[in-house]
């Protein structure tokens, strides 16, 4: 009974062990050089999309004795949001409660303002953070004021999102989610906004003026020059125009007017009830 | 054989004399093989190729024609008891035919960092000389194998 | 000694005299030969104490096929999950649910028609009807998740396979589990879920129990197609109690699930998406509960596993003894896991009627304290002051000189926590045999009026408590207390809505609590029925009073308990279908000391403890060296160097629950028995025995040499204790039969009776793992 | 019924045995609820351990000085019956034995 | 007179030599060719005077001594161990040894497979967490008198960490010498790696 029990245990831990010893096998198979090259092409892994590790660290600025309240203001739309659900529900606040708090705060949600929002709807804080790390939209680090978020989803990064981004970082002078020395501008990557049509796009958060004066502007048809032209212009404070930056274009329309459908559509054909 | 083993003889009388050919014959083991016909037949065995020698003085013969296969490698042992166990790991595989390669070539298979001397196996030599299990009174680490502590009243 | 029968979880179905009528059933036949009921006692243990809610499923569908007895559902059904919360609750406590045939429906699983539960699901269907789904995320008690996706089986006329833990079923279901299809399908979901897993078997704890690993031999391919580099997770901390891999964490969330569901701590939860998800608590912080060690039982890979135990033994090593806790008065029902002379850990063992599946961390980790501190030899304590070895009849010999010069009046003897009910028997006679009537055990009090059942023991039981819909806790830190029922008192807060009024030290209980006060007055005033707690209780339907038994060391216990039975009246706690009085015990002796009448015989002196001249400690530690006269003779027999063997003068090495068959009674009055795992260490005895040598050399020989003979004895005494695995209930006395109690209540407020959980007995105070608990989760 | 403040001179602690249900033990149950204050209340240091246990014999049983015991089967009794059988208890006490010690 | 003598041995060997292929023929065919009662029991002169010659002049003793003398002189066809040592397999399953990674970090994790797999039960592995958190032995023993040399062991391990070295000239005068520790057991790894590493190179084509 007992050798049964061991042998069992033996073959499961062995049917594990070869199939690890595969695993080596196919990857050594390969020569060195390729399985470093194999490692590089993986490129950051998907936890960078994200501003942030899944992980609270305590700093300066971001720990749970920094106050966090809602404004006067935003406590009538806390209201507001929480009166759009049932009283023993509130938990399902929790999103638009935190895009408020994000907006309050900057662009970034602290360890303090997602305790708040549990406080209010009335569960556990790591139910907040749950939700918090799940969605990339939520920034748990600072981010700069104007927050540009590069789509990094197929149809752009073929129309040259790599390029885009690389101009962004290079005039901005900082990584990958990292904010610049002034504060104004950090780059970030999200995943496709439905504007293929017009890619590549970009997306600028635009913190400046809090909840009330929050945009959210997306800037497509860009070109490497010409996204360093937006960020330039939200620079010195302007509001560069947004939606397509081609100016051949109309909104989502084909680049130098309509090439298709030029005339009076025809009328659907309609049967002749009366010949039936 | 007998007339390589007389050429031998006669040149080292020629040598040293014939006392000392004695001499040198008893310190190489030559007089002991008289009596040891295992030892003498391979004491007396002048015709193999030298293949090398090991750290402790071993000598490695190999003679590829004109031998029983299985029986062309052979080891002339330093020291006159001819302990088996005496053959290093580098060499031991050569012997026992499980590899082409000699000393030299395993060399780089030497474990650079952790490797220790191979010592013979010296069982019945006395106690100094034996390894002693952490289970046995004569380690000096010996281990107790009680499994739980017991309360030492302090006060 | 006999083998013992092994408790296998058999697919029978439940005896009658088993818990399918546990409470309210008694045997027809009022047997004159108390023997013969014992036999029939321990037979029906064997059959039903094992049964596994499965089995018990299995069982009663089974046996369905052939009988009429059919829709009658036995407490064996758990449906699990929120969802069905309040069915399982009704059955685990033994109410008899009747499924009325138009609450069923019939499905078919594998071409086998079976008839099931109207909102069971599909996984549930396919148990009924026999087929083991393979599943990681689905777990009975826990609410549903449905992300291992392990589970998909084929239903026909629907596109894509279905997770049949999440599917309800529905009626004329046809559910395949063997297609192709199927097959393919959970190949898939393995070779998903193997990509990030580390395939590190041979240095994981996991390996030889693993649910990954067993069914990677089903479903598993021998090579991956994956090579890209997989994911590591970073560690988190939970503690010194469970060790985490997560990186072989395949987020079933069970851990997540049974710390907000069962434990009540909402610390962890499920962080990120995608490949980056993981299991974590976000903030740096421990997860502080009771029952944080059953997350290592639940978890079905290697990320949770024993920290303590880490690395130490493999499951295949291992000698399994079905054995009892005593660390609390539960008296959880665990599984020793032994190698060779050690006791290598402790797992919980199925028994929906005491501890489901769960069992307390000092219960779980105390165990490394049975190799510390251990008395191995018997001792005397020399003129010089010094305790040195002596034989066994020489120390026997020591004591019985030495109370034999004593008079009986000045004689006294006390049972430790930890004692077994054959100890305290055999200690019992011995000393009224000296004469003594000065008799105690740890925790009851010294002075404890043991006549009524009733009075001391949690008659709603363990597992009847998640039914009371209004609770009072008088005078207990219920969590720290028996952490395994305040987990039943939480299920009814969470599936009842019960309220709970806590009068006594306010605690974090984990569920939603009212703090009504920490003084005898709030209890005067719902006792005069002025406090509004008076009217929850009274207008509950099962409301239940749950009384500490740390109000036993007050001074003003008889009034505290004269409250106590007014408010129950009051509330109409006690009915002939529901008594809702219950009082917990601390600790594993104490049931069955009090049902051995181990309290002061009649003329025995009281109180004042400065007249003992002999002093007999069965493992008792709590006296401080003050209360001991100095020139008292004390003998300390017990199984632990604990603070009391340093007084000692003789000291006598008894043995640990592990090492003996003992019987004990817990806090409901259930009688279960501890089997012997490890053999004894050095030179110690069984407990009884020293006693029954002791009662030779002192010239008042004991009428037993066995251990069936002691037990034979405490037949004559208590016979509920004869009868192992059952529950005897009490019967409470009206009224107008108990005498009046004229003591008044004092002000004084509650005091914990317990200060540190980790920390309560000899075991445990040697225990390292305990010292570690204690340092990391000791209360703020 | 003199005899019963008696009780915890003569006697050391007293137990009743008994099941829950059964019609052998119903006489010794109404003893139990009819007596048991008048005995405790007169006898309030004495142990008078009331045992239930399904299906057992009902049954008295006393423990005198130096841990003598005696016990009388109480099945087919009336509750009169139980109370003359506990006063044959108390009455006929053995003689407290000199304690060996002296 | 001895070459007559020595002649007849001749002749009296070479019939003895038919007899026994007559008796062959007994075994190998049916009775039509078993050998007459005559022809057993010859009854000519010449052939009892040999008999007697044999038998005075301890012919057949001689005949053994010859045999012997005639081998004494022959070459040698067996293996002069221990200076000649036969062949072994690069498989060869002898003496056990614990191996190292290059670092010198042992490499046995302790994952008890070979005490699980080993059918003599030789093999007992206690274990627990070295202060740096890894999972290491802290008794490794084997029972060389238990052992068997099955190989399961090696089978066993995922980390190539026991083996079976080719030394098998490990005799012992005495038992506990050949209970093996975990230290003895790395000693003969540190040893003997040289030797395990190139067999294990050249078998690691068909692993």
């Amino acid at each position: 009974m007992l050798r049964q029990v061991a042998s069992r245990g033996l073959a499961v831990l062995r049917g594990a062990a070869a199939s690890q010893r595969t695993c080596a096998a196919r990857v050594f198979s390969s020569s060195s050089s390729d399985l470093h090259e194999q490692i590089r092409r993986l490129g950051p892994l998907s936890r960078e999309y994200s501003t942030a590790l899944n992980l609270h660290r305590n700093t300066t600025d971001n720990n749970p004795e920094v106050p966090f309240e809602f404004t006067q203001a935003n406590l009538e739309r806390v209201k507001e949001v929480l009166s759009h659900y049932p009283k023993n529900y509130k938990q399902s606040g929790i999103i638009p409660l935190l895009d408020l708090a994000q907006q309050q705060n900057g662009g970034w949600l602290s360890i303090s303002s997602m305790n708040k929002i549990a406080e209010i709807v009335g569960v556990a804080p790591i139910r907040v953070y749950e939700v918090a790390t799940f969605y990339s939209m939520f920034n748990r680090q600072k981010v700069g004021t104007y927050h540009l978020l590069v789509c990094g989803t197929t149809p752009c990064m073929l129309r040259g999102s790599r390029d885009i981004e690389a101009a962004l970082l290079k005039h901005l002078g900082v990584d990958r989610n990292e904010v610049t020395a002034d504060g104004k501008f950090s780059v970030g990557e999200m995943e496709c906004m439905g504007c293929c049509v017009n890619a590549p796009m970009i997306v600028v958060a635009d913190y400046s003026n809090g909840v009330e004066g929050f945009t959210y502007n997306y800037f497509e048809d860009l070109t490497p020059e010409r996204v360093v032209e937006i960020v330039e212009a939200y620079r010195k404070g302007e509001k560069p125009k947004h939606g397509t930056q081609n100016p051949e274009r109309l909104n989502c329309g084909p680049a130098g007017g309509l090439t298709t459908l030029l005339g009076e559509p025809k009328p659907p054909p309609c049967r002749d009830l009366s010949a039936c | 054989m007998a007339l390589s083993l007389a050429r031998a003889a006669f040149n080292a009388i020629r040598e040293k004399g014939v006392g000392g050919a004695l001499r040198s014959a008893k310190e190489q083991g030559y007089l002991a093989a008289l009596l040891d016909g295992n030892l003498a037949n391979e004491k007396f065995r002048f015709d193999g190729q030298l293949i090398g020698t090991d750290d402790f003085g071993n000598e490695y013969y190999e003679k590829t024609t004109g031998v029983q296969h299985g029986r062309h490698r052979w080891v002339v042992y330093k020291d006159r008891t001819y302990n088996a166990s005496s053959i290093p790991p580098e060499w031991h595989g050569w012997l026992h035919h499980i590899t082409d390669r000699t000393a030299e070539q395993l060399e780089g298979l030497k474990p650079r960092r952790y490797g220790i001397e191979h010592t013979r196996n010296r069982t019945g030599e006395g106690e100094q000389y034996i390894y002693h299990a952490k289970g046995h009174a004569l380690n000096p680490n010996k281990r107790d194998w009680k499994r739980y502590q017991e309360w030492i009243p302090a006060e | 000694m006999a083998p013992r029968c092994r408790r296998y979880p058999l697919p029978l179905p439940r005896s009658s005299t088993g818990s399918g009528s546990r409470r309210f059933s008694f045997s027809p036949v009022d047997s004159s030969s108390a023997a013969e009921s014992g036999v029939a006692g321990s037979t029906s243990r064997a059959l039903h104490s094992g049964v596994a809610w499965y089995a018990g499923i299995r069982g009663k569908f089974y046996e369905g096929k052939q009988s009429s007895d059919f829709y009658k559902w036995g407490s064996g059904l758990s449906l699990g999950g929120v969802r069905h919360a309040r069915v399982a609750s009704m059955a685990a406590v033994g109410a008899k649910f009747e499924a009325k045939p138009e609450d069923c429906i019939e499905v078919s699983v594998d071409g086998k028609d079976v008839t099931i539960a109207k909102g069971m699901t599909v996984l549930q269907a396919c148990e009924v009807a026999g087929v083991d789904i393979p599943r990681f995320c689905y777990h009975p008690r826990l609410s549903i998740a449905g992300n291992c996706r392990m589970c998909l089986v084929e239903v026909e006329k629907t596109p894509k396979p279905v997770a049949s833990c999440a599917m309800p079923a529905l009626p004329g279901m046809k559910i395949k589990t063997t297609t192709p299809l199927v097959k393919k399908a959970r190949e898939g979901v393995m070779e998903f879920l193997l990509i990030n897993h580390p395939l590190d078997c041979p240095i994981c704890d996991q390996g030889g129990e693993c649910d990954l690993q067993d069914q990677s031999m089903v479903y598993g391919s021998d090579r991956g197609r994956f090579i890209e580099a997989k994911r590591s997770v970073v560690d988190k901390n939970l503690g010194p109690l469970v060790k985490t891999v997560m990186t072989r964490c395949i987020q079933c969330t069970r851990c997540v699930r049974f710390a907000s569901e069962i434990a009540g701590v909402q610390d962890l939860g499920v962080l990120g998406r995608g490949g980056a998800e993981e299991i974590g608590t976000y903030v740096e912080r421990l997860m502080v509960s009771e029952l944080s060690g059953n997350v290592i039982d639940i978890c079905p890979v290697g990320a949770l596993t024993a920290k303590p135990s880490a690395f130490t033994a493999r499951s295949w090593e291992l000698k399994s003894t079905e054995s009892i806790d005593v660390s609390d008065a539960i008296g959880a029902n665990i599984r020793i896991d032994s190698r060779g002379p050690e006791v290598m850990r402790i797992l919980p063992r199925l028994n929906e009627e005491v501890n489901e599946e769960w069992i307390s961390d000092k219960a779980r980790f105390a165990y490394d304290g049975l190799k510390r501190q251990r008395l191995n030899e018997p001792l005397i304590r020399s003129a010089d002051g010094q305790l040195e070895p002596v034989s066994w009849a020489r120390a026997l010999k020591t004591v019985a000189e030495a109370a034999l010069k004593v008079n009986p009046d000045q004689m006294a003897a006390i049972a430790g926590k930890l004692s077994d009910a054959e100890a305290m028997m055999a200690l019992k006679d011995l000393m009224n045999r000296l004469g003594c009537e000065r008799l105690w055990v740890e925790g009851n009090g010294e002075d404890t009026v043991a006549d009524l059942r009733s009075n001391y023991l949690v008659n709603s039981t363990i597992a009847g408590l998640e039914n009371t819909d209004a609770c009072l806790l008088v005078g207990t830190e219920l969590r720290i207390e028996a952490p395994l029922l305040n987990h039943r008192l939480r299920k009814a807060v969470r599936n009842l809505r019960a309220k709970v009024g806590v009068v006594g030290p306010e605690t974090e209980l984990h569920f939603k609590a009212e703090h009504l006060g920490n003084n005898a007055e709030v209890l005067a005033s719902i006792a005069e029925g002025k406090h509004p707690f008076a009217q929850t209780l009274s207008k509950a339907k099962f409301p239940s009073i749950v009384v500490g038994s740390g109000v036993l060391q007050r001074s003003d216990k008889e009034a505290v308990l004269a409250a106590v039975q007014t408010i129950s009246q009051n509330a109409n706690v006690i009915r002939d279908d529901w008594n809702g009085y219950n009082f917990v015990l601390l600790n594993a002796a104490q049931a069955a000391g009090l049902d051995l009448g181990f309290v002061p015989g009649s003329r025995a002196t009281v109180g004042d403890k400065s007249s003992i001249k002999f002093l007999y400690l069965l493992g008792a530690d709590d006296l401080t060296p003050e209360d001991i006269p100095v020139d008292a003779f004390v003998v300390y027999q017990g199984h632990h160097g604990d603070r009391s063997a340093y007084r000692a003068d003789v000291i006598l090495p008894g043995v640990a629950y592990s090492e003996k068959e003992g019987t004990f009674e817990n806090t409901e009055g259930r009688t279960q028995q501890t089997s012997p795992a490890v053999p004894t260490v050095g030179d110690a005895r069984d407990d009884w025995k020293i006693i029954r040598a002791l009662s030779e050399l002192a010239g008042v020989k004991l009428p037993y040499d066995t251990l069936n003979g002691v037990r034979a004895r405490m037949l004559a005494v208590a016979p509920n204790l004869f009868r192992v695995d059952e529950l005897e209930p009490a019967t409470p006395l009206p009224k107008e039969s108990l005498p009046e109690v004229k003591a008044k209540l004092e002000s004084s407020p509650f005091k914990r009776a317990i200060e540190n959980f980790y920390m309560t007995d000899p075991i445990s105070r040697a225990s390292k793992t305990m010292a570690q608990s204690t340092a990391a989760f000791s209360r703020s | 019924m003199a005899w019963r403040s008696k009780l915890s001179q003569s006697l050391r602690e007293l137990r009743i045995h008994m099941c829950q249900t059964s019609v052998a033990s119903k006489a010794t149950r109404e003893f139990v609820v009819k007596n048991y204050k008048d005995l405790k209340t007169l006898n309030p240091r004495l142990p008078i351990l009331i045992r239930e246990c399904s299906g057992i014999q009902p049954r008295l049983w006393a423990r005198y000085d130096y841990g003598v015991e005696r016990s009388i089967p109480l099945d087919g009794l009336s509750e009169p019956e139980i109370n003359a059988k506990l006063e044959e208890l108390v009455e006929t006490a053995p003689q407290s034995k000199t304690p060996m010690h002296a | 007179m001895l070459r007559l003598a020595s002649r007849r041995l001749l002749q009296a060997e070479s019939t003895g030599f038919r007899w026994v292929a007559a008796n062959r023929d007994f075994h190998s065919t049916p009775a039509s060719a078993a050998p007459t009662p005559e022809a057993r029991e010859p009854k000519d002169w010449s052939t009892v005077l040999d008999k007697s010659m044999n038998t005075l002049f301890l012919a057949e003793l001689f005949r053994g001594m010859n045999l012997a003398l005639k081998h004494f002189f022959d070459k040698k066809v067996t293996i002069n161990y221990p200076f000649e040592k036969g062949p072994l397999s690069p498989r060869f399953r002898g003496e056990h040894a614990l191996r190292r990674y290059a670092t010198g970090e042992e490499r046995c994790i302790a994952c008890k497979l070979c005490e699980a797999v080993c059918p003599a039960q030789a093999i007992t592995i206690e274990a627990e967490a070295r202060e740096d958190g890894s999972r290491r032995t802290t008794r490794y023993d084997i029972d060389m008198t238990k052992c068997i040399y099955c190989g399961f062991c090696q089978e066993a391990c995922p980390v190539d960490a026991i083996v079976e070295g080719p030394n098998f000239e490990f005799v012992t005068e005495t038992h506990e010498e050949l209970l093996y520790d975990k230290e003895k057991l790395l000693q003969n790894g540190d040893r003997w790696e040289t030797e395990i590493a190139e067999n294990l190179r050249t078998e690691g084509l068909y692993r």
